[in-house]
């Protein structure tokens, strides 16, 4: 493997002209240095994938490129010249496009409001729709994009969402695209096209500058690869050299943890009976459709999926947060159809969340506060109707130790700790009190690698004292590892099952489009 | 009897025994607490404002004007006489029966003040020896006022709008009723109050009044009545607007600036005469001539009087004497209530 | 870092007062640009303070009106605590207190002993208060009505329902002068004893210990309790609240509920400590909205809320004073906007303050404020 | 604690399928329907203020300053502002108006009420977008300054003036009303013949195109403007962007505080209009003139679902029944049967829906209602002026609840932090 400085693949590359140069930049907020003297040199017409852990500075080096922050020092040149921006329509002027790494894309309004916004056609005093609706389809059919412009954004799927954003770049004529990890919400296939489009572009001389978290795609699709470790570039290497084991142990500086069970510890006592469980939306649809399963004590149970399949409302109907149509969950021998997700959760319940900020923690409430939340019915936080402040804060004094959170105190609001940290403590307070039952929503997504080797380790301890888990995850590497048996769901049925230490990823990913066709039981063996 | 016209200056009234004010002395202080209308009203306040203009001419008064604040309690009510009586101000007018029970109270605890209260004679609450109570015969007026409509109406029909729904303000329905009524027994009356306490806009929104009227209007009536304070240029307007005619209050309210738009539709008003109350209570103090208890202006006292102005009920002034007199000689006794 | 650090009160304290010298200078300008002396002003305002007779008086009707809004203002922030704008808590008192009154004054609670009366006429009060709320809750958790319009619809009829119930055929009174409409007034075995003060002949109002109690089983529940946890946590993200097992259609039942009756108390003090009827006249007709104001300044606090009532009662009952002094008084109600105003921005500006230190602190604790340029030094957990 | 609400109760969070939008033909199908029951209440109770050109007249006279609040309201949530200061930014424009009618006339009171209102805007703007103040807690400042501060000029302005007093305005005149000659007096002729339906159309016509004021024409284009410069512009599409992805509108090179700022001073200017319209056509300003037509203007806007023809609807529905209760008790009376037999209808379309609580009790209701109606001449006069309160809180409350706000609506934004 040879690594070289960064500036000297911009020598490296001195052949073609550089699309972008950053020069030094540094970027400081209040108690972090996001980047700190960063060099990187994008050649026009090429893939140049950025990789580093989570926090090492990617987005916000992006974000400086963009026009969305401004360096605190550092230099910016985009085809050779010198540029500053004040704002992102600074960047769009000079071509270049970015789609971020959260959806920018407002649900009440159409898509065709969404592409235009900013850079919209006039006539007169108003909005061309006709001239834009027209562009929009030519660029849609170009690009094999299969985008209505008239449809609300709300109606769409996420991989039509991650489409509508490479139009919106598209539209303002960039030459230049950024795109900070768009295949995360992906599965495999949508990635395959995702690429086939990328490359399409780059034909077209574009330039692309892509962040990734998923190594494999990088090298299958990047000319360049820059990484970047704690804020600043600290190698420049080309595909053809490293494989992706080496790669990310550039990235945090060491080997790279793998999500495996050890042995099964799987009993023969059912925890969670869930039959012929169906819901219906506001609206009248059929959003999950007769699903039964039975997981037992010490045993992990994967649910594949594209999201939007309906894994979230399967969530919070095992949760008692939303009601069923029809069906029965039983835990344990207790029938739990009609519980208050209080009374579910005290039976032991434990809930890791999708999405933590929303669902997971009060941000402005204090890490004690937050260990009460979910658990504000049970010691050591309460005796009968009044808390037990002390016991709360002695509780999360544990928690924060065990589960290596880290934080000055335990007085400090919750917003205050990285995403990592505050998922630590979700993990470690749902793990209290002896929970007979985990449903985990993506507990390591946006984790970093530390941090998400702690999460499967503390999942697989509690699993071999006979917890029952159901896991949900986008990332497949973890469903595969850590699950005893896995189903995938589909328009919110379960339509495949897998055994997880013979199925690939590619397998799975198939049966979760829907690709797979007719496989659906019969290829996967029971486990 | 109308204030004496005789001194131009305070300065050589005749000293009064009980109204501390002295030849030599500084000039006397009077002290005003209005409702929450406050001077320049073009109404009741606005009356009582004109009162104290006269007498502070006349006497070279040294005067103190307060108002009240929309939704305070009884406490401020309180308090903003009692700064008067600290402040030395003597006699202390207040203006309106929101008043009473806070007069009660002060005058009690200020004996050598004067006090009066406008509007208002209740027995235990805002009766004493320092008190005088000036009160009026509205209904009285009131039955002028309506016998005017029901002898000017072409339809039969007239209309009342009051404007929130009050004791005092029934008063004047009930009147105007009686006297329409007895010119004219099959006279229709309509009767509207545009708002219902505690919400005391109805005092002060022509845009009801004009939609309360043009109702009347449209339901048949030819001649409104706004008892309404402010609301009734809204009445005005609507008469203006549909060529009808509109009765005023209070005042004389032909001849009022704000009005003067619409005077043309106003055939006379109700007039009471609070100014006329004022300078009396004022003279008789400083005349040392103060007399507690309840003074009734009626139309005998000429406390109450139609106006003229407009010159469009001169062809049945007749009759409304002849009214007047039968109710002054008590020949004819108005309802006060509903 | 604790909650009672010297630096954390410091900036507590920063706040409030930057923002009254700054609301102080707005209204010097105000005054002074329309040819008032903000030093007259100034004086006239202390002046009824500190004046014999004035000063007592001024304080006792400043700690009365202050009473009244306390207890406003925690009907109110009872519901913003979990982001519910009871903005009805207007019509709830008024409510309630017309029907207290009638009750209190009944003949046939005539005999009975004080302290039955009393209570019961509280407990009524509350009760009519918290229906009146539950109106807006039950169209809130049924049929998803915004508490918004439905309070503010419920106040306006809230005002016609007295005005029907004020007459003499149901529950009001004929009163004696026949200007008002009111109910019987209450003896005076149904009322509550003021304090005296020295130096005035106003009492304070018996019922400020209601207040004290509110306030203090406000702070209790509020913080000691499952209850308040809860309504906190709403309060904070409705979807954590719900995802950890709050069911938040209760929360908003028994909120309002509180709220409502809490509203019920408003006219208490007033009713059975100085007017003793409700009157159509003279029942103070705004103190729902000023609730809100005070909630606001006093950020929902129970000891904030008590400060800035204090603050409104003092500003109020100078208003007088000022008129007397020939400043217009509107120049209190000018201040008090200012005060609301500029409070809210001094906060806001220390909260930024404050989380970046925070953030810093954070950092530190880390050891990530400082940029390692070779990172190698920390180890990955494996 | 933000600005926002809960969302609880409301179902309308769900549902990311295709919507059945209404369509214009279904929409008039619906009107006209609902105006024929009213001319059959109309023809069986001859309360002919039902539908009289007076009580249409009175309506959209009412209805103006409560759509132009609404409308307001609507201006600057659907930028993620929420203005709850709307009550006090009318009261500036009440003032404004009376203070410049009673020296340059009427329209120069239009000038001053959109310039005070504009006034407290900005206020409200710097608040809320500069300092990220809370937008309720801005709002309530707002509606305390706002009096305080009108009060303290009147009595510096017009105490001394002609016709004005500490608490009120010197006349501000009025514009120019416009009538068209011949088709109202035939209108009239056929209102009076009280024919069903005809006389009944006769009257609603009669009533818009009789004596119509200048300012209601102009609410009328505003109202419209407003639809079209927020809906088909691109300044319009921007300043919507922010209510509901401000982040993504900063992230196409949007700058939101302009559009922030642009929408709040738009919006204290179309309620400082609405102030100046309902003074100048009180004939001046007065303490206490609003009297919380702006709260309800925020109820028609909420009401309408944050949309310009749904708050006209609002404030329309809330401009008729005012202007019934005040202009007799015989129509407030058949008004009851009215929602009797809405409430009925409703029931039996509940019932379709398969909503059979909801159906259950507008059954109930309807039926008390029609009952009350048969036994009794008339309403109570006390309670007749809570009839448009009423019928707002039952046609809320049985109407099905599909209401969006704006997604950022009160949610604080500051440039730089968000993604
Ligand atoms: N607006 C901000 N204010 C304060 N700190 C910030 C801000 N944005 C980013 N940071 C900090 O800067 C660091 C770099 O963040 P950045 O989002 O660039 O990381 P990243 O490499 O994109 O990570 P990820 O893989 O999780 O997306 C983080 O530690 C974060 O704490
Ligand atoms: N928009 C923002 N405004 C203020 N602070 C921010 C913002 N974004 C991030 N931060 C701060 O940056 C720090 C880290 O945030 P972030 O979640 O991006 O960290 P991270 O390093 O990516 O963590 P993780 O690896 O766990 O995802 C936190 O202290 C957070 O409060
Ligand atoms: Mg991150
Ligand atoms: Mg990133």
């Amino acid at each position: 493997m040879s690594t070289h400085e960064p500036t000297e693949a911009a020598t490296d590359g001195a052949t073609a002209p550089l699309a972008v140069e950053l020069t030094g930049i540094t970027k400081r907020f209040p108690g972090v240095v996001a980047n700190s003297d960063v060099n990187i040199s994008v050649r026009a017409g090429t893939v140049h994938a950025l990789v580093g852990e989570n926090g090492a500075g990617k987005s916000t080096l992006m974000k400086i490129l963009y026009g969305m922050q401004r360096p605190d020092e550092g230099t910016i040149a985009v085809d050779g010249r010198e540029v500053v921006f004040h704002s992102p329509a600074d960047a769009i002027e000079v071509g270049i496009g970015m789609v971020h790494q959260h959806f920018m894309l407002a649900d009440n309004l159409t898509v065709l409001e969404n592409v235009v916004l900013g850079a919209e056609p006039r006539s007169g005093l108003g909005l061309d729709f006709a001239a834009a609706r027209r562009k929009i389809s030519e660029l849609s059919t170009t690009y094999g994009l299969g985008i209505e412009p008239d449809v609300l954004v709300d109606e769409l799927g996420v991989g039509a969402r991650q489409r509508v954003e490479i139009l919106k770049v598209l539209f303002r004529g960039a030459r230049t695209l950024i795109l900070d990890e768009p295949t995360a919400v992906l599965v495999p296939q949508e990635v395959e096209e995702l690429f086939d489009n990328l490359r399409d572009l780059k034909a077209e001389g574009l330039t692309i500058l892509f962040i990734s978290h998923k190594l494999d795609e990088v090298l299958s699709v990047a000319d360049d690869i820059t990484v970047m470790r704690r804020g600043t570039t600290v190698a420049s290497v080309v595909p053809s050299e490293v494989n992706s084991r080496q790669l990310a142990e550039l990235m945090v500086g060491s080997a790279l943890p793998v999500p495996e069970l050890r042995e099964s510890t799987v009993t023969d006592r059912p925890v969670l009976t869930v039959d012929g469980l169906t819901v219906t939306a506001a609206d009248g649809r059929t959003v999950l459709n007769d699903l039964s399963f039975t997981i037992h004590a010490g045993e992990v149970l994967g649910i594949a999926g594209v999201e939007g399949n309906g894994q979230a409302e399967l969530v919070e109907a095992l949760m008692g947060i939303r009601a069923l149509a029809h069906g029965s969950v039983r835990l344990g021998a207790l029938d739990i159809t009609r519980m208050p997700t209080r009374k579910r959760r005290e039976r032991g319940i434990g809930y890791i969340p999708e999405d933590r900020h929303r669902q997971g923690v009060l941000l402005e409430g204090t890490l004690w506060e937050n260990r009460i939340l979910g658990h504000q019915t049970r010691p050591p936080n309460v005796r009968g109707p009044l808390l037990n402040r002390a016991g709360a804060r002695k509780d999360t004094e544990r928690i924060v130790a065990e589960y290596d959170v880290r934080t000055p105190g335990i007085e400090v609001a919750a917003a205050a700790l990285s995403g990592g940290n505050q998922q630590k403590l979700i993990v470690g307070r749902e793990m209290s009190g002896e929970p007979v039952l985990l449903i985990a929503s993506h507990p390591t997504r946006g984790v970093d690698v530390g941090a998400q080797a702690a999460i499967w380790e503390h999942i697989r301890q509690a699993r071999a004292n006979e917890l029952a888990v159901l896991l949900i995850s986008a990332d497949l590497d973890e469903l595969i590892g850590m699950s005893d048996s896995l189903r995938v769901i589909l328009r919110g049925k379960l339509v495949a099952e897998y055994d997880p230490k013979t199925v690939t990823p590619e397998q799975l990913g198939s049966a979760m489009t829907g690709a797979a066709g007719e496989v659906s039981t019969g290829n996967g063996e029971v486990a | 009897a109308c204030g004496g016209s005789g001194d131009d200056s305070g300065n050589t009234a005749t000293p009064g025994s009980g109204g501390g004010t002295s030849a030599a002395g500084p000039k006397m202080k009077v002290g005003m607490a209005y409702d929450i209308g406050g001077r320049g009203d073009q109404s009741f306040n606005d009356s009582a404002a004109r009162g104290l203009d006269k007498v502070k001419a006349q006497y070279g008064l040294d005067v103190k004007e307060l108002e009240a604040t929309a939704g305070e309690s009884p406490a401020q009510k309180e308090d903003r006489l009692r700064q008067l009586a600290d402040g030395g101000y003597n006699p202390i007018i207040a203006v309106g029966f929101a008043y009473s029970e806070s007069i009660g109270k002060v005058a009690k605890d200020y004996p050598e003040i004067h006090f009066a209260i406008i509007d208002d004679f209740t027995e235990g609450t805002d009766t004493g020896d320092n008190i005088a109570n000036l009160t009026f015969a509205e209904n009285e007026g009131s039955f002028l006022v309506g016998a005017a409509a029901a002898l000017k109406s072409k339809t039969h029909n007239v209309g009342f709008v009051g404007g929130v729904n009050t004791p005092l303000i029934k008063k004047f329905e009930a009147g105007y009723t009686a006297g329409a009524k007895a010119v004219d027994p099959s006279v229709k009356v309509q009767v509207k109050y545009l708002t219902q306490p505690p919400d005391f806009g109805g005092f002060n929104d022509p845009g009801k009044g004009e939609t309360a009227a043009n109702g009347m209007f449209d339901a048949g009536a030819d001649i409104v009545y706004a008892a309404a304070g402010g609301s009734g240029s809204g009445v005005f307007k609507a008469a203006k607007a549909k060529g009808k005619l509109g009765i005023g209050v209070d005042s004389d309210q032909y001849n009022l600036p704000a009005l003067a738009s619409v005077k043309d539709v106003i055939m006379t008003s109700m007039v009471k005469r609070v100014d006329l109350a004022v300078t009396d209570f004022v003279t008789s103090v400083h005349d040392g001539k103060f007399a507690a208890g309840n003074k009734v202006y009626d139309l005998k006292a000429g406390g109450i009087e139609y106006a003229t102005s407009g010159g469009k009920i001169d062809d049945i002034k007749t009759k409304l004497e002849e009214y007047k007199a039968k109710i002054v000689s008590g020949e004819i006794k108005v309802p006060a209530k509903v | 870092m604790g909650r009672f650090s010297p630096r954390s009160i410091l900036l507590g304290l920063a706040a409030p007062i930057g923002a009254l010298i700054f609301a102080a200078l707005v209204c010097s300008v105000i005054l002074g640009v329309t040819g008032h002396s903000p030093i007259d002003t100034m004086d006239a305002m202390v002046d009824s303070l500190t004046k014999p007779r004035l000063g007592p008086r001024t304080f006792v009707n400043s700690l009365n009106s202050a009473t009244t809004y306390y207890l406003a203002a925690v009907a109110v922030a009872i519901g913003f605590r979990m982001r519910l704008f009871n903005i009805g808590v207007n019509g709830q008192y008024q409510l309630a207190a017309m029907v207290a009154a009638a009750l209190a004054s009944a003949s046939w609670m005539v005999g009975a002993p004080s302290f039955l009366r009393i209570a019961l006429t509280l407990i009524a009060a509350m009760l009519v208060g918290a229906a009146w709320a539950g109106l807006a809750a039950l169209l809130k958790v049924t049929r998803g009505v915004s508490e918004v319009i439905s309070t503010i619809m419920l106040n306006a009829i809230a005002t016609s329902l007295i005005t029907f119930l004020l007459s003499p055929d149901r529950m009001g009174a004929v009163d004696p002068s026949g200007n008002d409409t009111r109910t019987a007034k209450i003896d005076v075995g149904g009322q509550v004893d003021g304090l005296s003060y020295p130096g005035t002949g106003s009492k304070i109002y018996g019922l400020v210990f209601l207040a004290v109690l509110v306030g203090l089983a406000y702070w209790f529940v509020l913080s000691r309790t499952r209850f308040g946890f809860e309504l906190k946590a709403t309060g904070l993200s409705e979807e954590a609240a719900v995802a950890s097992g709050v069911s938040v259609k209760r929360m908003v039942v028994y909120s309002l509920l509180l709220s409502g009756a809490a509203a019920g108390l408003v006219g208490m003090p007033a009713l059975l400590g100085d007017i003793y009827t409700y009157s159509s006249q003279n029942f103070p007709s705004t103190v729902g909205f000023t609730g809100i104001a005070v909630a606001l300044l006093g950020r929902n606090h129970p000891l904030g809320m008590g400060v800035a009532a204090l603050l409104w009662g003092l500003l109020d009952n100078t208003a007088n004073s000022l008129d007397v002094a020939g400043v217009p008084k509107e120049i209190v109600a000018i201040m008090q906007g200012v005060i609301v105003l500029s409070v809210v921005v001094a906060y806001e500006l220390v909260r930024r303050y404050r989380v970046r230190l925070e953030q810093r602190d954070v950092g530190r604790a880390l050891g990530t404020t400082k940029a390692p340029v070779n990172a190698d030094a920390e180890e990955v957990p494996a | 604690m933000t600005a926002g609400g809960l969302t609880v109760g409301a179902e309308a969070t769900a549902a990311p399928v295709r919507r059945k939008r209404i369509t214009p033909v279904t929409y008039l199908i619906v009107v006209v329907l609902a105006f024929l029951v009213l001319a059959a209440v109309r023809t069986m109770t001859g309360a002919t203020d039902l539908t009289s050109s007076g009580t249409v007249a009175a309506a959209l006279t009412a209805a103006v300053p409560i759509a132009l609040a609404g409308l307001s309201g609507m201006w600057a949530e659907r930028a993620g502002v929420i203005n709850i200061g709307l009550e006090g930014m009318m009261v500036l424009g009440t003032w404004g108006a009376g203070f410049a009618g009673y020296q340059w006339g009427a329209w120069a009171a239009v000038f001053f009420g959109l310039l005070l209102g504009a006034i407290g805007g900005l206020l409200h703007a710097v608040a809320t977008v500069t300092f990220g103040v809370d937008h309720i807690i801005s709002g309530v400042a707002i509606n305390l300054l706002a009096p305080g501060l009108a009060l303290y000029l009147s009595k510096l302005y017009f105490s001394d003036a002609p016709g004005g007093g500490q608490k009120q305005s010197p006349p501000t005149g009025d514009v120019a009303h416009i009538t068209i000659p011949g088709v109202s007096d035939g209108l009239g002729t056929i209102e009076k013949k009280e024919w069903f339906f005809v006389s009944d159309l006769a009257g609603l016509l009669r009533g818009i195109t009789t004596n119509l004021s200048l300012l209601t024409v102009l609410a009328a284009l505003l109202i419209i403007a407003s639809w079209y410069v927020l809906r088909r512009t691109p300044f319009g599409l921007r300043l919507r962007s922010c209510g509901e992805a401000p982040i993504a509108a900063e992230s196409l090179g949007v700058n939101v505080y302009r559009y922030k700022y642009a929408a709040v001073v738009i919006s204290g200017a179309v309620v400082g209009l609405g102030g100046a319209i309902l003074a100048i056509n009180s004939g001046r300003f007065n303490d206490g003139q609003t009297g919380g037509r702006g709260f309800i203007g925020l109820a028609a806007m909420i009401f309408g679902n944050w949309r310009a023809g749904g708050l006209t609807t609002g404030a329309g529905l809330f401009g008729y029944t005012d202007a019934m209760q005040l202009r007799g008790e015989s129509a407030v009376h058949a008004l009851v049967l009215l929602l009797g037999i809405a409430l009925l209808v409703l029931a039996v379309v509940q019932f379709r829906n398969r909503h059979l609580v909801v159906s259950g009790v507008a059954l109930v209701i309807g039926a008390v209602l029609v009952f009350w109606f048969a036994t009794t001449d008339k309403i109570p006069a006390e309670l007749v002026g809570a009839a448009p309160y009423v019928v707002t809180i039952l046609v809320l409350a049985l109407a099905s609840q599909r209401l969006r706000p704006p997604k950022a609506d009160g949610v604080p934004y500051r440039r730089g932090e968000g993604g």
